[in-house]
């Protein structure tokens, strides 16, 4: 997407570029010479590069923003490298590396990202590109300079484009407030604009009030106490969505254990084992794509999923067929054999991979954020949301509506009396075992977005899950889903109090305590039944 | 009274194992500071101060025991009672190290003075008082227990969930310690000791003592468990281990009879932390990992539940085995460790001394007492420790 | 139920006998030097120190190649703490008083280092701990090759503080919740104090171990990063709550020019990973990178990765603490042709190695060593651009001038001073200050 | 509340409804001082649920229960319960199976049931006495010291009744204590229960009704949680609703 503006941002300046020519010169001995300056001297050569003002400038300095100029060390020339194609920081036409080419990259820092980025935001701000504007505009927002203020009202007068028009008049506005030469009047008017301006006015507003005059802190002051009820209510909306995004990991989490252990009544402790296998599966797919089908990267996650619940899937029959079948009965044993399955498989995976994190990259619609309302939502914690909601409504369905979901129930209801109605108890046994270990595998994929892809990942959601499972109720995969929503939005609520450390203790203590007021859990079986 | 109790206890396997641990508390000493070392028999202080950590981890596995193998409450937050009786412990040897810290302070400890104490929190008052430490030793694990299980066992959380919270409450301490705001040394714990009782942690007749004290402790350990085993009490904790409401229906009070147990239990455990901090020379948050107390768990399992030698001997192996996995085959140790929790489980029920009842206790097998065709019904159907009325249901 | 008989007895017995009998020394005399290597290779730990003990397994072997030490071939003996600090103490005990060994590299925790090192004091052996730390300590026995806060911090902050580093205004000190972030925030924090920095542009953060769920503290740093005034991080965050932490920070959206972030925990090692694309800028501070350019370096990764069989294995802070701190050894040992402790702690100190980096490091008299300190840029392929260096090499400060309770504290193990807390007011060694 | 005077057991329009299946509706029963009372009715009556309210396990919705006229058993546990006086027969023998016999009858005596009292507990003669006493009536001396779990299916029965007698309640809630026994067993329980009544309460469940016809003493017919008849068993087993909804025709 964003190379894809780049390229035609590329175009639109090439068409521009006869206008230049005059101080072309200028321009590639300045790009020439980025080959060996040092980063004092780079900074230099942005700043002379920027001052020309020329839109020949626009590719070059882009690239260098981007990481993406290089040096030849053979010939020592500026080029631009992006993926296998190679073009002119100046004029813009490819270039056929010689074989001997070794190209280095020219590295900047972030200070001069930073100049890089105003520089251009000044020569971008009349492009053809919408999306190219607005980031200009916003780069005006960042470094609100009273000398842009003509600038900006040519580029307002010339703007069509509703979301880049509010984005410029907000930068604009801000210019003004901040303008010590402005009239009072202008930027009291100034006021209500910055303060409509999205998540930070309160922060902007604040800092702008410092060196204010009187009557202009008295309108601050008033609009930033308006904004400030504003915030509460979007920061406890805030902290609840936090709160529902942290308790849908916790729900993937716990949720094969529901199975596992809810309705078989096996303590599988080596379940977090089995959501590490699924982000260690996740590792492999993406590898594989990487190495063979680079074009799938971005769905190599999807691709992972089947893949993630099969492998873990399988291992789970294999560990009930293996061992577990012959502790049915005796849950505590259970719990013992889990811990050292869960140990073995550890420590083989330490020998296989090495004991380093794996890197698992986020395909693209994953990463980022976008503003919804006040809330910030970033798209990964988004999707794994919706994804434990889609694997929390399929696993109740399965259980509920399917052949497999009837035998796994009626086994653990009288095991006996299923078998004798010609239900394969074993096999069911097998299947439910292995459904619970595949949905782990499915939440070790999840995982893999958001922490390390360790022989230890498992170890750290263990003992949450279990929490959740007790607390919301054993046996029970509503109570499952209203127990980690609850817990997350718990802590949630928790922390900014608290701090994160005391936060989690408190929960586990409230925990405790509930235990205490209802042993059965949040969604408690009642009856004789329980008792049996 | 009492001393019907005692005679109870001192049953012929009692007197053997008490006697065993009393002359190794005597016999090891004496290798180590009479017999010179590089002659046959002396036991290197190294060595004395590894057995005095066997020890110590023996008697945790036996309070573990008393509550799971003879009451059915599996405790996963043991390590809990035995870390605190060890901070008990520690705080007593940091308030020793006086001004020989590095900071010279004569009240507060290094860690306090550099992240800027100005004064001795409240509860480490009085822990430069032996008597009051090991006074703190046996009170904080016991209160917290008696307090924790009251309210547990009052509630009848069996089973599955009362092994969670317990869990749950080691890991909330464990969180805790690590927190520096607490005040007990954060991450890093309590170490560098000095002096115990005026005399220097490292001297090879402390060490000794240590050992001795350790050795002492475990065989009154074993003494007041089997003289609760051996008593009614006892089999009122058996009976509600294998059917707790119909010892509930009989008149007795299962949550008191869990909550002694518990407690007893708990105390037991904070001691054996108490003599092992010393002896390692450290004591930090990590001792309340929840897989730490997992592990005694299966010490106990290993060795044989439901008897008084079996966690002895599960710890002892168990750790032996790691002292020298870790050693002779680093990367393997995890995969014997777990290889081992599955083996035990699937193959050895009843843990070591069950297996050497199959081999040695054939020659009996007539005696009815020793051969409990009991325990076949126990195992296919009621397991003793089992979560009772944790029965599988369905989802809904 | 229980029940005893004599077998059972005789079997305990037997058992204790074997005990004792293999645990006895073996005297035998080889002709080896044994190295110790402390290392945890499983638990939590694993992660960071199962490439130490390959480094220190891969500079014996070319040792060995060259000779050996004082004509005898070095033997490593590897123990595994399993992140487990009190077998640690215990295992450090059997390498000195069972394997005999001479010298020990190992630990990276501050923790292990704490419970380890009353052993060294006691049996009077050598540790050589490679790890960045909070300081505030030097032992006779322990030979500190990381850096001390005033070799990483420091220079990181006044970097930042710099107009090339963004004339950073407002900080946000984010660690995990143990000593070393502690220590260091607390330096840090009493640093910009003196600085000019207003109290309230302070903000200090703690969280647990693993911390994995990062999306309040995220918003909070970015709501106070959005104040109109340069803001930067901070971050002490230990070990695997790094790869949440800055996923997340990826994912909100808080670029490097914006709020960078200077970590003194993250290095290539952890880099490596995950997909550096959305940190490329942010920061770290360190004495080594992989990247900085000298032969001497280049000669020590191609080595390495021979070695190690890849050329996908990255090389890190603590490795070279490893090796300065090796080759420091070996040339203490011939200087003082012997692996006596004392006769190898009174010849090491000055003794110089060169750094993978450029320059010397010398063993200074409080057992800590001169660095260079590096900042570094995270680049997109998971390594570092140098963006700062200092100008002469730092020397590692064991306590801290920024900590009332320590400044006057020095430590000097040459005669005649020879202490590791001397008070430079009282002129006496650790006596009362307060 | 007078009316309950005098009683032993004194159930009063009790409901208690699970996940709203009422398991009891409106039950009120009545037991007198020294009488025996037979409980017949079909499965799913209520039978079990009024044991456990009775005996503390479960709290009813509504109603009065009381004990000797003055104790509200609704507001005791299980273990206060027990210690009045009310002993309970499981309908699956509950018996300790890795306690010997004798343990199992030792621990049921009628002693003190602290935690010290118990840790420091030695037997006297008398109580050892008591105890060959009801191994006789139980018929089980010989197999005293064995693992209760040996015992064969009616054994554990005569074993639970022995517990019950070591118990020396002031009612005995008998849930079918025949089961698994031979008829002449089935008759000597009988026999055992009739001598029992003449001092205590005692409350049996039973869908023998040969069984039932030997107590010779007063039934009560449940169904569906209340009574559907009461009276002599021949009355009952004339009734037609009873007929309908149990016996069958």
């Amino acid at each position: 997407m964003l190379t894809h503006l780049r390229n035609l941002l590329v175009a639109v300046l090439l068409f521009l570029a006869p206008a230049a020519q005059a101080q072309q010169i200028d321009i590639a001995a300045s790009v020439a010479a980025m080959a060996e300056a040092s980063l004092k001297e780079l900074a230099t050569i942005v700043t002379d590069l920027a001052a020309t003002g020329d839109p020949a400038v626009v590719p070059a300095l882009t690239a260098l923003g981007d990481g993406d100029l290089y040096a030849d060390e053979t010939t020592g020339r500026v080029l631009i490298q992006r993926g296998s194609t190679v073009t002119d920081p100046v004029t813009g036409e490819h270039v056929e590396l010689g074989a001997d080419a070794d190209l280095s990259k020219i590295r900047v820092n972030n200070s001069l990202r930073r100049d890089i980025a105003a520089a251009l935001a000044g020569m971008t701000l009349m492009s053809d590109n919408p999306a190219t504007r607005l980031s200009a505009a916003n780069g005006f927002l960042a470094n609100p300079d009273p000398a842009n203020i003509p600038l900006l009202d040519e580029a307002i007068a010339a703007e069509t484009n509703a979301d880049v028009l509010r984005a410029m008049q907000n930068a604009r506005a801000l210019t003004v407030l901040r303008d010590s030469e402005s009239s009072i009047e202008d930027r009291q008017a100034a006021v209500p604009l910055v303060a409509g301006s999205g998540r930070n006015a309160i922060t902007i507003l604040s800092s702008s009030r410092t060196d204010a005059p009187e009557e202009l802190v008295a309108s601050i002051n008033a609009a930033i106490a308006g904004l400030e009820q504003e915030r509460a209510v979007w920061g406890a909306l805030q902290n609840v969505w936090f709160g529902v995004s942290l308790g849908s990991v916790l729900l993937l989490a716990a949720i094969g254990l529901a199975i596992t252990f809810g309705v078989m009544g096996v303590i599988n402790m080596a379940h977090g084992e089995m959501v590490m296998l699924g982000a260690y599966t996740t590792f492999i797919v993406q590898l594989t794509i990487r190495n063979n089908f680079p074009g799938l990267l971005d769905y190599s996650l999807l691709i992972a999923l089947p893949a993630a619940f099969l492998v873990t899937g399988t291992i789970g029959v294999g560990i009930e067929r293996g061992i577990i079948r012959w502790l049915y009965g005796r849950p505590l044993e259970t719990l013992l054999a889990t811990w050292g399955i869960s140990l073995i498989l550890q420590q083989t995976v330490r020998s296989i991979f090495g004991p380093t994190n794996q890197m698992v990259i986020a395909p693209t619609w994953m990463a980022g954020s976008t503003e919804f309302f006040g809330l910030s939502i970033t798209y990964g914690r988004f999707w794994i949301v919706i994804f434990a909601l889609i694997v929390f409504f399929m696993l109740l369905l399965v259980l509920n509506r399917t052949p497999l979901g009837l035998q796994m129930r009626a086994v653990t209801q009288n095991r006996r009396m299923a078998s004798s109605m010609g239900i394969r108890t074993p096999f069911v046994d097998a299947m439910t075992f292995g459904l619970g270990s595949g949905i782990a595998g499915l939440a070790g994929v999840a995982l893999t977005q958001i922490d390390n892809i360790s022989p230890n990942l498992g170890q750290n959601y263990i003992i949450d899950s279990f929490m959740v499972v007790v607390f919301g109720g054993v046996g029970n995969l509503w109570g499952t889903l209203v127990g980690a929503l609850t817990l997350g939005v718990a802590n949630k609520f928790l922390e900014p109090y608290a701090g994160a450390v005391l936060g989690k203790i408190l929960i586990l203590v409230l925990i405790i305590l509930f235990i205490q007021r209802r042993p059965r859990g949040l969604f408690a079986l009642k009856g004789r039944a329980v008792e049996q | 009274m009492l001393t019907q109790a005692l005679f109870r206890a001192l049953d012929r396997k009692a007197i053997w194992v008490i006697g065993i641990f009393l002359a190794v508390a005597i016999l090891v000493p004496m290798a180590n500071l009479l017999i010179p070392p590089g002659q046959f028999g002396h036991v290197p202080t190294y060595l004395v101060s590894l057995l005095g950590k066997y020890l110590s981890y023996a008697i945790l596995a036996l309070a573990l025991d008393l509550v799971w193998g003879y009451c059915g409450i599996l405790s996963l937050g043991h390590g809990a009672f035995f870390a605190l009786g060890g901070y008990a412990m520690g705080m007593y040897l940091m308030r020793q190290i006086g001004t020989r810290g590095v900071y010279g302070n004569p009240v507060l400890p290094d860690f306090m003075v550099f992240l800027n104490w100005k004064e001795l929190p409240w509860y480490w008052q009085g822990f430069d008082n032996f008597w009051f430490a090991m006074a703190m030793v046996v009170l904080v694990p016991g209160i917290l227990a008696f307090v924790f299980g009251f309210f547990a066992f009052r509630s009848r959380v069996t089973g599955v969930y009362l092994s969670i919270i317990t869990q749950a409450m080691t890991f909330a301490l464990l969180l805790a310690f690590f927190r520096n705001d607490m005040g007990f040394g954060g991450n890093n714990g309590l170490t560098d000791f000095k002096d115990i009782l005026g005399t220097p942690v490292q001297a090879q007749a402390i060490r000794a003592t240590l050992f001795a004290a350790t050795a002492i402790a475990l065989a009154l350990s074993v003494l007041v468990c089997s003289m609760i085993v051996n008593s009614k009490l006892g089999k009122v904790m058996v009976a509600v281990r294998d059917a707790e409401s119909r010892t509930r229906f009989l008149g007795y009070r299962v949550e008191y009879v869990k909550l002694f147990a518990f407690t007893v239990s708990a105390i037991m455990a904070g001691i054996a932390g108490a003599l092992y901090v010393p002896q390692v020379g450290i004591i930090n948050p990590g001792e309340f990992e929840p897989g730490n107390s997992i592990e005694v768990v299966i010490w106990a399992a290993v060795g044989g539940r439901g008897t008084l030698i079996g966690p002895i001997i599960g710890a002892i192996v168990v750790n032996l085995g790691k002292s020298w996995f870790t050693t002779v085959f680093p990367e393997f140790w995890l995969f014997a460790l777990g290889a081992l929790f599955v083996l035990v489980t699937l193959f050895l029920p009843k843990g070591i001394v069950g297996l050497w009842k199959q081999i040695f206790g054939r020659a009996r097998a007539a005696h009815p007492d020793t051969t409990p065709k009991a325990s076949a019904d126990i195992e296919r159907g009621e397991d003793p420790a089992t979560f009772g009325d944790a029965q599988p249901r369905p989802a809904e | 139920m229980t029940f005893f008989s004599a077998k059972r007895a005789l079997l305990t017995a037997a058992m204790a006998g074997t005990i004792v009998a293999s645990a006895v020394p073996v005297m035998a005399q080889d002709d080896t030097i044994k190295v110790g290597i402390l290392h945890s290779l499983s638990g939590t730990m694993a992660i960071s120190e199962t490439t130490l003990k390959d480094t220190m397994l891969f500079l014996i072997e070319q040792q060995n190649a060259k000779g050996g030490v004082l004509g005898k071939q070095l033997e490593p003996v590897v123990v595994d703490i399993a992140s487990d600090w009190p077998l640690a103490a215990e295992l450090a005990r059997q390498l000195i008083e069972v394997d005999d060994v001479d010298v020990v590299f190992g630990c990276w925790t501050s923790v292990c280092r704490k419970s380890v090192l009353p052993v060294f004091e006691e049996l009077n052996s050598l540790l050589f701990y490679p790890v960045q730390y909070e300081g505030e300590e030097s032992q006779r026995n322990v030979f500190y090759t990381g850096a001390s806060p005033n070799q990483q911090a420091i220079p990181a902050v006044d970097y930042l503080m710099s107009e090339d580093g963004g004339s950073v205004e407002r900080w946000v000190l984010a660690g995990t919740d143990y000593v070393y972030p502690q220590t260091t925030n607390k330096i840090l924090e009493q640093y910009l104090l003196d600085k000019g920095v207003a109290q309230e542009d302070i903000m200090i953060n703690y969280t647990p171990f693993g911390h994995s769920d990062w999306q309040t503290i995220v918003s909070d740093i970015k709501a106070f990063g959005s104040e109109g005034k340069k803001t930067a991080v901070v971050s002490t965050i230990n070990g695997d709550a790094n790869v949440p932490f800055y996923r997340e920070l990826g994912n909100q959206g808080i670029k490097a020019e914006d709020i960078p972030v200077v970590a003194f925990s993250v290095g290539e090692e952890e880099l490596s990973g995950f997909d550096t694309t959305p940190l490329v800028g942010h920061l770290a501070a360190w004495n080594y990178f992989m990247s900085v350019d000298t032969p001497e370096n280049e000669e020590f990764i191609s080595a390495w990765q021979d070695y190690i069989g890849s050329t996908d294995r990255v090389t890190n802070d603590p490795m070279e603490a490893h090796y300065i701190g090796f080759n420091l050894w070996v040339k203490a040992v011939e200087a003082a042709q012997s692996t006596e402790a004392d006769a190898v702690i009174d010849a090491i100190v000055g003794l110089e190695t060169p750094n993978l980096t450029g320059g010397m490091a010398t063993m200074l008299p409080n057992h800590h060593i001169t660095k260079p300190v590096l900042i570094g840029e995270i680049q997109d392929d998971g390594q570092f651009f140098v963006v700062s260096e200092t100008e002469e090499l730092v020397p590692g400060d064991a306590w801290s001038d920024y900590l009332p309770e320590s400044a006057m504290l020095e430590a000097d193990w040459t005669a005649p001073i020879n202490c590791g807390n001397y008070n430079t007011e009282t002129k006496t060694c650790g006596a009362a200050a307060q | 509340m007078s009316k309950a005077l005098d009683t032993m057991l004194y159930l009063d329009g009790v409901s208690v409804s699970f996940d709203g299946f009422k398991a009891i509706n409106n039950l009120s029963i009545i037991v007198q001082p020294a009488e025996m009372l037979a409980i017949i009715g079909p499965n799913g009556a209520g039978k079990t649920t009024m044991m456990d309210i009775i005996t503390g396990k479960t709290r009813p919705d509504a109603g009065e229960v009381m004990f000797d006229g003055r104790t509200d058993l609704t507001k005791l546990d299980e273990a206060a319960i027990a210690n009045l006086g009310i002993g309970r027969k499981f309908q699956k023998p509950t018996v300790f199976e890795s306690h010997t016999v004798w343990d199992n009858l030792a621990m049921a005596l009628r002693k003190p049931r602290g935690i010290f009292a118990t840790l420091f507990y030695s037997a006297s003669n008398e109580d050892e006495a008591r105890i060959t006493e009801i191994l006789e009536t139980v018929r089980l001396l010989h197999r005293k010291d064995e693992f209760a779990a040996n015992l064969s299916h009616g054994q554990k029965q005569w074993l639970e009744i022995g517990m019950l007698l070591a118990q020396d309640p002031k009612l005995l809630l008998v849930d079918e204590p025949v089961a698994g026994m031979t008829d002449s067993e089935t008759e000597e329980t009988a026999k055992l229960l009739r001598e029992i009544s003449v001092t205590r309460s005692v409350v049996v469940v039973e869908h023998d009704m040969s069984f039932v016809r030997e107590l010779g003493s007063r039934v009560v017919c449940l169904a569906e949680g209340s009574v559907l008849a009461e009276g002599s068993l021949d009355q009952v087993s004339k009734n037609p609703v009873v007929i309908e909804r149990y016996l069958g025709r």
